[in-house]
């Protein structure tokens, strides 16, 4: 056992989010090999234990103390949904452990023993709404904050709300609204939607998660709700859940994010080609016949090289070093910049990037940040979150062995 | 209405007419003290002579009336049969008494102060009215013992029944009728595994542990052999004049063993009443049911 | 017509209920089997109609070892069968019913106008469900869907229990005529004695699973029989 | 599509001060800023030839492709020079255009515009839909050149109110006035968008009160619309609760199996219809937009072939025992998910609405009823026909109903009981196919579509009385409307939440479901 | 006329220690002679006694290893050692005898009464609510905003506590709420359904429908229970650090004390004459209605302690996982609660525990050993048991049993 470090993988493969998060376990799976190909990590053979936490938040904390107490896992890549890390969150501070967490995310939150790789409010909302505001957006006047009813779509429209409102757009302009999980039938949604446009140029921003996204498509489609009148963007919809969808009457609905397959740089057509050779050669169901990059999938990449790089920097896997050689560490990243993960804050600086669908189910870039963006975990349109520090507080009361 | 039925009643109302005339007489304004009774809540008041009264009761299903204007009514300890047709209303009879269907409309009286209308299935039965159904009902998962002591007449809320110990008068009890209706072998027998007869026997132990006031037998010898049928018969007997029971069934034979009145019903109504030898020579008994 | 030798059945619990029973029944002849509560007449039609398993002994109908068959294939062999308690279709209509008593015939077989002449009542609740009917028009209707097929061997178990004096005499008639016939045996399940002893072409009574005695039904009252039953 | 614009060419009026395309103008349109080339391009529409017609036509058909300073016009595999029109070898490095949603926009007025003056009547009816809502003042003459030259009297009042909604902007009050007044009998939707902003700039008290009346007048006509809409959308939502829920109501309804694999034998038919959607890719793309009819017949099959299958090694030792079959199923169901994960992966794979079932009719202004709906109400209403037929008028359906309230009398009756049994509940499963292959064209296709609608599913078997098929009609179609018109008053969670609510409590009411039965038949 | 009450030898009523079988199909001794004449004395089967003697060795045994055992495992035997019991099965075991509280209650609702809760999920989320409730107000100030305010009505712009949070800093209050809210919720709404007759599937599924819409309704952060995210991240347990392996220890302990506690007393109940009446509804509940039963008074009583286990249970495993959120009310987690207890055995109160470990332990095992395959195996299981186990995996032992005495 000395011979390896072990790395715990976290993603559910059962369950309703196994739609979303099976394929970053194979994309941790795949740097895996190709960290071992080039010889490991200090001189070491990274070995996977995959578990399966099915999408059951309690099951994600157990798997973990597994992960850390049995295994003695090196490092957890893992979690998708904000509960399921809250839910893992106090057994890796209690344990000392070591998560990556890969995807966009609410804030409000910020654990020196995790590594957030998604996207931060500042790094995927306001841009985006930014672009809609603006004159090659469409100019939009009026907005239909649509999503989910859990605790991402909730906090990002209250810090959207805040900062259209600080934009000077009333609230009778703005108009929120939530369905729940799974929730299939968007036709009254989008009718209310369309009556909402009448009154103005109005842009929709979807933080629909999940399944839900299908049906809400497939009925903006039916109901003719063109993107050159009424755009739509997602912070939730990637090539991935495109994959279910006819997108053609979709054309020209956005996405922000930090990444897209149809991005094009050397790196990233690299990255490319490397999981499709992966997904042919591990025969991964669906990726075999047509793969797709996508952001939680880049950010999960940049991850494990980064803590490879950290723990070749600290020359160690103990996790209070590897913390301190995270901070500063850059990576050569598919979207094209060369990714920094802060000082500080545990969040990765990032560009953010507007994509419009094209028929084939990709994503234009139309729109992008000048540069990285560094991450605001504390978003400044929430009260209170002025005061914070911009790092993990230490000594949280944790009462240690 | 059958023209003993009319006389019946107007009997009884020139009695009822008299009592009120002579009670207006006293001096306390009708308030005899020496006739008057305090009406138990729950305990069923016979004093007027009639343990069950039915009167005018209609029900129908689908526009089908399945009981037509039928009154009715039994003496304390008397032991009536029922007989009819296939179809005659005879256990629907028993389900309007029970509580289990809502009549249309009519009256119907347990004792003179129960109106068994406002009641429920359990209430009834803890009133005192027992019944054993056409298709033997018993717990088929419990073994006879259980059923019998389920039975058991005894205070049947919820917390009394979670410290229940079968005292020994009661074990008595239902040993005896163990052995009554011969199952005392299959004591530990799950209900379910009993044959056909067995199973009805096993219902009529039932109804004597609840020892109601009033039974309802829904064809109780039905699938019997002779034999049993007879042991049947002196059964009823010996119950008859503590209880008051009303028998429905097709066997003349029985019928002739333990009758006294025998009430014909048809279509939902009475056709005929009397002796068993005044029914079965009415023409109208023996067309509609008896044949030729 | 029927050839029963040497049937064993036990239930899942192990207890032993049929020992040895052999039993013959003929065209044009009604055999009746008498026997106490519990002593196993109606597992042992069961038995004939393939609804328990047996573990030993053969079953000849027609020609035919049936006793590997299963309960739809005894049936379309031609035997009809009247169960105890009824087993009316509830939820289906007296139609339905008696249609379902016709199942292996062709599609466009009649109900046979004969049966409602048999049992008007059915008749007039022709559109009723089984369910809804008294219990003696379930036991009609029991009766009625057995005949639909005209089968060969008519099994029936206790088809007087619950029914009004005038129609168990028109059934009597009705079983006598199908036997006189001549193309029908009968097997008769029956605890009502005179009703018993009035058809019976043969008898056998039945004592704790095994036959104590057999004879021809005209000697009944000779062999005591009546006594027999009644311990 | 390609008819319509050869059509179009070649009847296009085209301007007296037409000229040429030029090599500048191409570049001006398709390189730079988006607010330079939208720039660019309506300067070009104004002198639009028909080569630039084609252009614009070819970049809004996203068959531009650059490379360098290079542009090309792509068509059937061929490039061309979009201002000489000859053709060129494609360099390999060739990228499409981006034409992003503001200019995607202007192209199609760019183009509309143009078709105004088409001689087809077809033509002008849709330019005047597309440019419905653009009220730009550029446009005016054009516009009132077509007022002027159209003949058909139902698009000259819809010129008008495009002219008027243009005036509205206008700097003479007496027009602005004129205009409201005209304005005020329009029964579209974008009249109330112009109208709302030209009451947001509007300073002539005058004038705002003749845009509030007629703003009153507008909402007033789109009000029917909505209505009518939510009670559609009711419906249709009770449509496919009633697909769900029709496999189930005989699988449990009449079997009595508590078939917690239902969803996922809708999932089968749906990925049934994903696969055949993949073979008319491949071996048949020329009937593609037939996929669809294809697949109705194999979900079913697919579905129902697992059923009987299941019936046979699984639930036919269950029959009595329903409590039983809620824990096989479940596994059953667990399995069949883990199945689809293993052979299709755990993402969703998509399947697409054939072509006519895209888009829909326009009854109101503001009241279109999309194709996929209707067909999924009539696919509905057809199913529950055909079942209906099959169980109350059949021979098949009588066994069914006999067998499973009484399966050993109904053996005694000569019916194969095992075999009804099988084709009973394959019949259910393939209903389930098909309510599998209704869905893959509304929502999702993935490993999780079954429990999306498990729960649904029992609730309108239940609240309609299990065994009743009318009350699952009734049950579903009440459902659907119940919770659509919440919905649109409180909002879509509240709604499913009162919606589960009401169940609950007009369970109480009526114990058994809508249709209860009654009298003692329901307790035998 | 002879008497047809023979009088009985009183003497040979003597009771006999023989306990009446009562589970459906393990077939009663059938006597080979059904009719026999009656012999004139007649064998009453007396009251058995709580738990046979192995019964009451097991049950001693159980209660060492809960109680002193597993803790000397777990908190002197040093890591390493080949007998140490890790944090994590101490974890595991303690969450899955939560879980067999759970099955055990839903025996005796659904076992025992016939009646299928597809809602009991509902229930252990109340409880477990309650005490994430107190958990909360633990932390006090040390949340990420430094508010006495859980952090997520800080989130929520919210100044104060809402009123149903009013009694949840205090422990007693909340070890009564405990009790009370499932109760009180359970009492309400079997008081309606059993009041209008709801019967079967039809109570199954409003069952449903109430955790459904509960779940929905805790998923709303205006709900005011931390919507999706629920309640996590606990310090304090009265004001005791709560990530202490002597107070993991301490929670397992009471755990389990818990669950033998209301095995006894479940099995106190179904042996006296409440049981046999919920067993009489199961199979004929006209029939005891016209006993003179109500059996709503029944239903009631027992689907009302059935839901307060399961809250006691939600409580307990609240601070041992650590979060308790809304997806513990989905419909799936209560129907698994229904397959613990098949799984195991109905109607055998041992069998729901046994199921509950058997699947919870497999669950665990195998979402480690096969992630991708699990599922196939936990399925097959499910098909297995039902199909060649009729009475769970108790009965499969107890048919052994008997085919080993014989
Ligand atoms: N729920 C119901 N729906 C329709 N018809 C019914 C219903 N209940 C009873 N009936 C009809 O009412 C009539 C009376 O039935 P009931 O069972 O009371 O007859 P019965 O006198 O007991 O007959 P039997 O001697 O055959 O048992 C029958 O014709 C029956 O078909
Ligand atoms: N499913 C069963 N499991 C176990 N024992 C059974 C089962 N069914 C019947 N028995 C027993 O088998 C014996 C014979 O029963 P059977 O029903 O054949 O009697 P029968 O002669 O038809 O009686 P009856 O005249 O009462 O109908 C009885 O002792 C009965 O208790
Ligand atoms: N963090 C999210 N997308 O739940
Ligand atoms: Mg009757
Ligand atoms: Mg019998």
């Amino acid at each position: 056992a000395e011979d390896t470090i072990k790395v715990g993988i976290l993603h559910s493969l059962s369950g309703t989010m196994a739609i979303s998060e099976t394929v970053l376990k194979d994309t941790v799976l795949m740097a895996i090999d190709e960290i071992n190909a080039k010889g490991g990590v200090m001189g070491k053979k990274l070995e996977p234990v995959v578990v399966d936490p099915a999408s059951n938040w309690p099951l994600f904390a157990e798997k973990t103390k597994q992960l850390l107490g049995q295994d003695k896992v090196a490092v957890i890549f893992g979690c998708w949904t904000s509960v399921s890390r809250k839910s893992v969150l106090p057994v890796v501070e209690e344990m000392n452990g070591l998560l990556f967490y890969p995807v966009q995310y609410e804030g409000e939150e910020l654990s020196k023993n995790v590594f957030y790789t998604g996207a931060a409010p500042n790094q995927q909302a306001i841009p985006a709404v930014d672009y809609l505001m603006s004159k090659a957006g469409g100019g939009a006047k009026r907005w239909v904050l649509l999503g989910t009813d859990y605790v991402y779509p909730r906090t990002t429209n209250k810090i959207l709300r805040a900062y259209l409102k600080s934009k000077g757009v009333a609230d009778k302009d703005i108009d929120e609204k939530y369905t729940p999980f799974g929730h299939s039938d968007y036709q009254t949604i989008v009718a209310d939607v369309k009556k909402f446009s009448q009154g103005g140029k109005t842009a929709v921003v979807s933080t629909i998660n999940g399944d839900s996204n299908v049906p809400f498509y497939k009925e903006l489609g039916n109901a003719g709700l063109k993107a050159k009148d009424v755009p739509v963007v997602a912070f939730s919809v990637g090539e991935e859940e495109l994959r279910g969808v006819d997108t053609k009457p979709l054309v020209g609905h956005l996405a922000a994010w930090n990444y897209f397959m149809s991005i094009k740089n050397p790196t990233n057509t690299e990255f490319i080609n490397k999981w499709s050779a992966y997904a042919k050669a591990k025969g991964i169901a669906g990726h075999k016949d047509k793969p797709l990059t996508n952001d939680p999938m880049e950010a999960t990449y940049i991850g494990i090289n980064m803590w490879k790089q950290a723990v070749e920097k600290a020359k160690s896997t103990d996790t209070d070093k590897v913390i301190a050689a995270m901070a500063g560490q850059t990576f050569k990243a598919p979207s094209g910049i060369l990714s920094k993960m802060d000082e500080k804050n545990h969040h990765l600086h990032k560009s953010v990037f507007i994509g419009e669908i094209k028929a084939d189910g990709q994503f234009n870039v139309v729109w992008k940040t000048p540069g990285p963006v560094k991450a605001k975990p504390w978003s400044p349109y929430i009260e209170g979150n002025a005061s914070k520090p911009d790092e993990p507080v230490k000594g949280m009361s944790v009462v240690k062995k | 209405m059958t023209p003993d039925l009319l006389e019946e009643g107007a009997r009884r109302v020139q009695e009822h007419q008299a009592l009120v005339a002579r009670q207006n007489n006293t001096a306390s304004g009708g308030r005899n003290a020496s006739t008057g009774r305090i009406a138990t809540p729950g305990e069923v008041d016979v004093t007027h002579g009639r343990i069950l009264y039915l009167q005018d009761v209609s029900v129908s299903f689908d526009g089908f009336k399945a009981i037509n204007k039928l009154s009715l009514d039994i003496a304390p300890g008397e032991l009536r049969c029922i007989i009819g047709p296939n179809g005659a209303g005879k256990t629907t009879m028993m389900d309007i008494i029970t509580g289990k269907t809502r009549p249309d409309e009519g009256t119907v009286f347990f004792g003179s102060t129960i109106d068994l209308l406002r009641h429920k299935e359990a209430e009834i039965a803890q009133l005192g009215i027992g019944r054993k159904f056409q298709k033997p009902t018993v717990f088929e998962q419990l073994t006879v013992f259980e059923n019998l002591e389920l039975a058991l007449k005894t205070n049947k809320g919820v917390k009394a029944s979670m410290f229940f110990r079968l005292d020994s008068l009661q074990s008595d009890r239902l040993a005896e009728i163990l052995v009554t209706i011969h199952l005392a072998d299959s004591v530990n027998r799950l209900a379910g595994n009993l044959s056909h007869g067995q199973k009805q026997w096993l219902e009529i132990g039932m109804l004597l542990m609840q020892d109601p006031k009033l039974l309802l037998l829904d064809e109780p010898v039905a699938g019997m052999t002779d034999e049993e049928t007879a042991r049947t018969a002196e059964l009823f007997l010996t119950l008859k004049g503590k209880h008051s029971l009303m028998v429905v069934e097709h066997d003349m034979s029985f019928i002739r063993t333990i009758s006294e009145i025998v009430t014909v019903l048809c279509d939902g109504s009475v056709l005929a009443q009397g002796t068993l030898d005044q029914v079965q020579a009415d023409e109208r008994v023996i067309e509609v049911y008896l044949g030729r | 017509m029927l050839t029963v030798k040497n049937i064993n059945q036990y239930y899942g619990g192990g207890s032993h209920i049929l020992r040895d029973v052999s039993l013959e029944a003929h065209l044009g002849k009604v055999t009746v089997l008498l026997g106490r509560n519990g002593v196993g007449k109606t597992t042992l039609l069961k038995s004939l109609m393939g609804l328990v398993p047996i573990k030993t002994g053969s079953i000849e109908f027609d020609g035919q070892q049936i006793q590997k068959y299963t309960p739809y294939e005894r049936a379309r062999a031609g035997i009809g069968f009247v169960p105890q308690g009824r087993e009316i279709f509830a939820r289906l209509t007296v139609e339905e019913n008696l249609r379902m008593g016709l199942a292996y015939k062709s599609a466009s077989t009649p109900i046979p106008a004969e049966l409602f002449e048999l049992f008007p009542v059915l008749k007039q609740m022709l559109n009723r469900r089984g369910g809804d009917l008294s219990g003696g028009q379930q036991q009609q209707l029991a009766i009625a869907r057995a005949l639909a097929a005209k089968p060969k061997l008519l099994i029936l178990d206790e088809p007087t229990e619950g029914i009004q004096p005038s129609i168990i005499k028109d059934i009597g008639r009705v079983i006598r005529m199908l036997a006189d016939r001549g193309d029908m045996a009968i097997l008769l399940v029956e605890q009502y004695y005179d009703f018993a002893e009035e058809l019976a072409d043969d008898y056998l009574v039945m004592e704790r699973g095994e036959f104590i005695a057999r004879g021809l039904g005209k000697n009944m009252p000779a062999d005591g029989v009546r006594q027999m039953v009644a311990i | 599509m390609l008819l319509r614009h050869l059509l179009f060419y070649a009847t296009l009026f085209i301007a007296t001060h037409a000229h040429a395309l030029s090599a500048d103008e191409v570049k001006g349109i398709i390189f730079g800023e988006t607010d330079t080339r939208v720039e660019a391009l309506n300067k070009a529409a104004l002198t639009a030839d028909e080569k630039t017609v084609a252009f614009i036509q070819a970049l809004s058909d996203d068959a531009v492709k650059t490379s360098g300073d290079k542009v090309f016009v792509v068509k059937d595999d061929k490039a061309f020079d979009p201002v000489t029109g000859a053709e060129q070898p494609l360099p390999p490095d060739a990228e499409d255009v981006i034409n992003p949603n503001m200019m995607r926009s202007e192209l199609d007025n760019a183009l509309a515009a143009l078709k105004l003056l088409s001689k087809d009547e077809q033509l002008r009816r849709e330019a005047i839909k597309t440019l419905g809502s653009d009220s730009d003042e550029a446009r005016l003459p054009l516009i009132e050149k077509a007022y002027a030259a159209e003949t058909v009297p139902a698009l000259k009042d819809q010129l008008e109110m495009m002219r008027a909604a243009i005036l509205l902007g206008s700097s003479d009050k007496a027009k602005r006035l004129e205009a409201a007044g005209l304005l005020s009998a329009s029964k579209n939707p974008a009249t109330k968008t112009v109208l709302i902003e030209r009451l947001g700039t509007e300073l002539d008290a005058d004038v705002k009160v003749a845009l509030q009346a007629a703003l009153a007048k507008v909402e007033a006509s789109l009000a029917w619309g909505d209505k009518l809409g939510a009670i559609f959308s009711g419906i249709s939502l009770g449509s496919i609760l009633l697909l769900v829920a029709l496999g189930l109501a005989i699988t449990y309804g009449l079997m009595g199996v508590i078939n917690m694999a239902h969803g996922e034998l809708m999932m089968i038919g749906a990925y049934a219809t994903y696969v055949v959607q993949g073979l008319f890719q491949k071996y048949l793309p020329g009937a593609f937009d037939w996929y669809l009819l294809a697949a109705v017949p194999v979900a079913f099959l697919a579905s129902a072939l697992m059923g009987a299958v299941l019936e046979r090694s699984v639930i036919r030792f269950l029959y009595g025992r329903p409590l039983e079959t809620l824990l096989a199923t479940w596994g059953i169901s667990l399995m069949l998910q883990q199945l689809v994960r293993t052979i299709f992966g755990a993402q969703n794979v998509g399947v697409e609405n054939p072509v006519w079932m895209s888009g829909g009719v326009q009854v109101l202004g503001n009241l279109s009823l999309p194709y996929n709906r209707l067909v999924i109400i009539g696919f509905a209403i057809a199913v529950l026909l055909g079942m209906g037929w099959l169980i109350g008028k059949t021979r098949l359906g009588l066994f069914v109903r006999g067998v499973t309230q009484n399966r050993p009398i109904a053996s005694c009756m000569g019916v194969n009981t095992a075999r009804i049994d099988t084709y009973a509940f394959a019949l259910g499963s393939g209903i389930a196919g098909l309510a599998g292959c209704a869905l893959s064209q509304v929502g999702n296709v993935g490993p999780d579509l079954g429990q999306g609608y498990i729960v649904d599913a029992f609730m309108v078997v239940v609240l309609g009385g299990v065994g009743q098929l009318a009350g699952t009609v009734y049950a579903a179609m009440g459902l659907g409307i119940l919770n659509k018109f919440l919905e649109g008053w409180t909002g879509a969670v509240l709604a499913k939440i009162a919606v589960l609510v009401f169940i609950i409590i007009f369970i109480q009411k009526r114990p058994q479901g809508i249709f209860a039965m009654k009298g003692r038949s329901a307790e035998a | 006329m002879s008497t047809p009450f023979p009088t009985i030898n009183e003497s040979l009523l003597a009771e006999q220690g023989m306990e009446p079988t009562r589970v459906a199909s393990v077939a009663a001794p059938v006597a080979d002679r059904p009719t026999a004449p009656p012999t004139g004395r007649v064998e009453l089967p007396g009251k058995g006694p709580l738990l046979t003697r192995s019964g009451w060795s097991a049950f001693v045994i159980a209660l060492i290893v809960v109680c002193a055992v597993a803790p000397m495992l777990n908190l002197w035997v040093p890591e390493g050692h080949a007998l140490h019991l890790s944090t994590y099965a101490v974890a595991l075991l303690g969450k899955i005898m939560c879980y067999a509280i759970c099955a055990l209650a839903m025996d005796l609702i659904w076992g025992y009464t016939g009646i299928l809760s597809l809602g009991h999920g509902v229930f252990f989320a109340l409880g477990g609510y309650t005490m994430g409730m107190y958990l909360m107000r633990q932390i006090g100030a040390d949340g990420n905003y430094k508010s006495n305010l859980p952090d997520f009505m800080v989130f929520l712009d919210w100044k104060e506590l809402p009123w149903h949070w009013t009694f949840s800093d205090s422990f007693v209050a909340t070890l009564i709420l405990i009790v009370a809210v499932p109760g009180v919720v359970a009492f309400v709404f079997g008081y309606f359904a059993f009041r209008s007759r709801i019967k079967g599937v039809y109570f199954s599924i409003i069952t449903q429908a109430m955790t459904f819409a509960a779940m929905l309704l805790f998923f709303r952060n205006e709900t005011g229970f931390g919507g999706n995210n629920g309640f996590t991240d606990f310090k304090r347990i009265l004001d005791i650090p709560i990530a202490t392996p002597s107070m993991r220890m301490t929670l397992f302990v009471m755990t389990g004390l818990t669950l033998l506690g209301f095995f006894l007393f479940a099995k106190w109940l179904v042996g006296s004459k409440f049981g046999r009446v919920l067993q009489a509804i199961r199979d004929a509940e006209t029939r005891v209605m016209f006993s003179g039963y109500s059996p709503l008074g029944y239903k009631l009583t027992i689907w009302v302690i059935s839901a307060v286990m399961c809250g006691v249970a939600g409580a307990l495993y609240v601070p041992q996982v650590g979060i308790i959120n809304p997806g513990e009310m989905s419909p799936a987690n209560s129907i698994e609660i229904a397959i613990w207890a098949a799984v195991g055995g109905r109607a055998s109160l041992i069998g729901p525990i046994v199921g509950a470990f058997i699947v919870n332990g497999a669950k665990s095992w195998l979402t480690v050993a096969y992630p991708e395959f699990w599922l196939y195996f936990l399925g097959a299981l499910f098909i297995g048991v039902t199909l060649f186990l009729p009475n769970g995996v108790v009965g499969l032992v107890k048919k052994l049993r008997k085919g080993a005495e014989q």
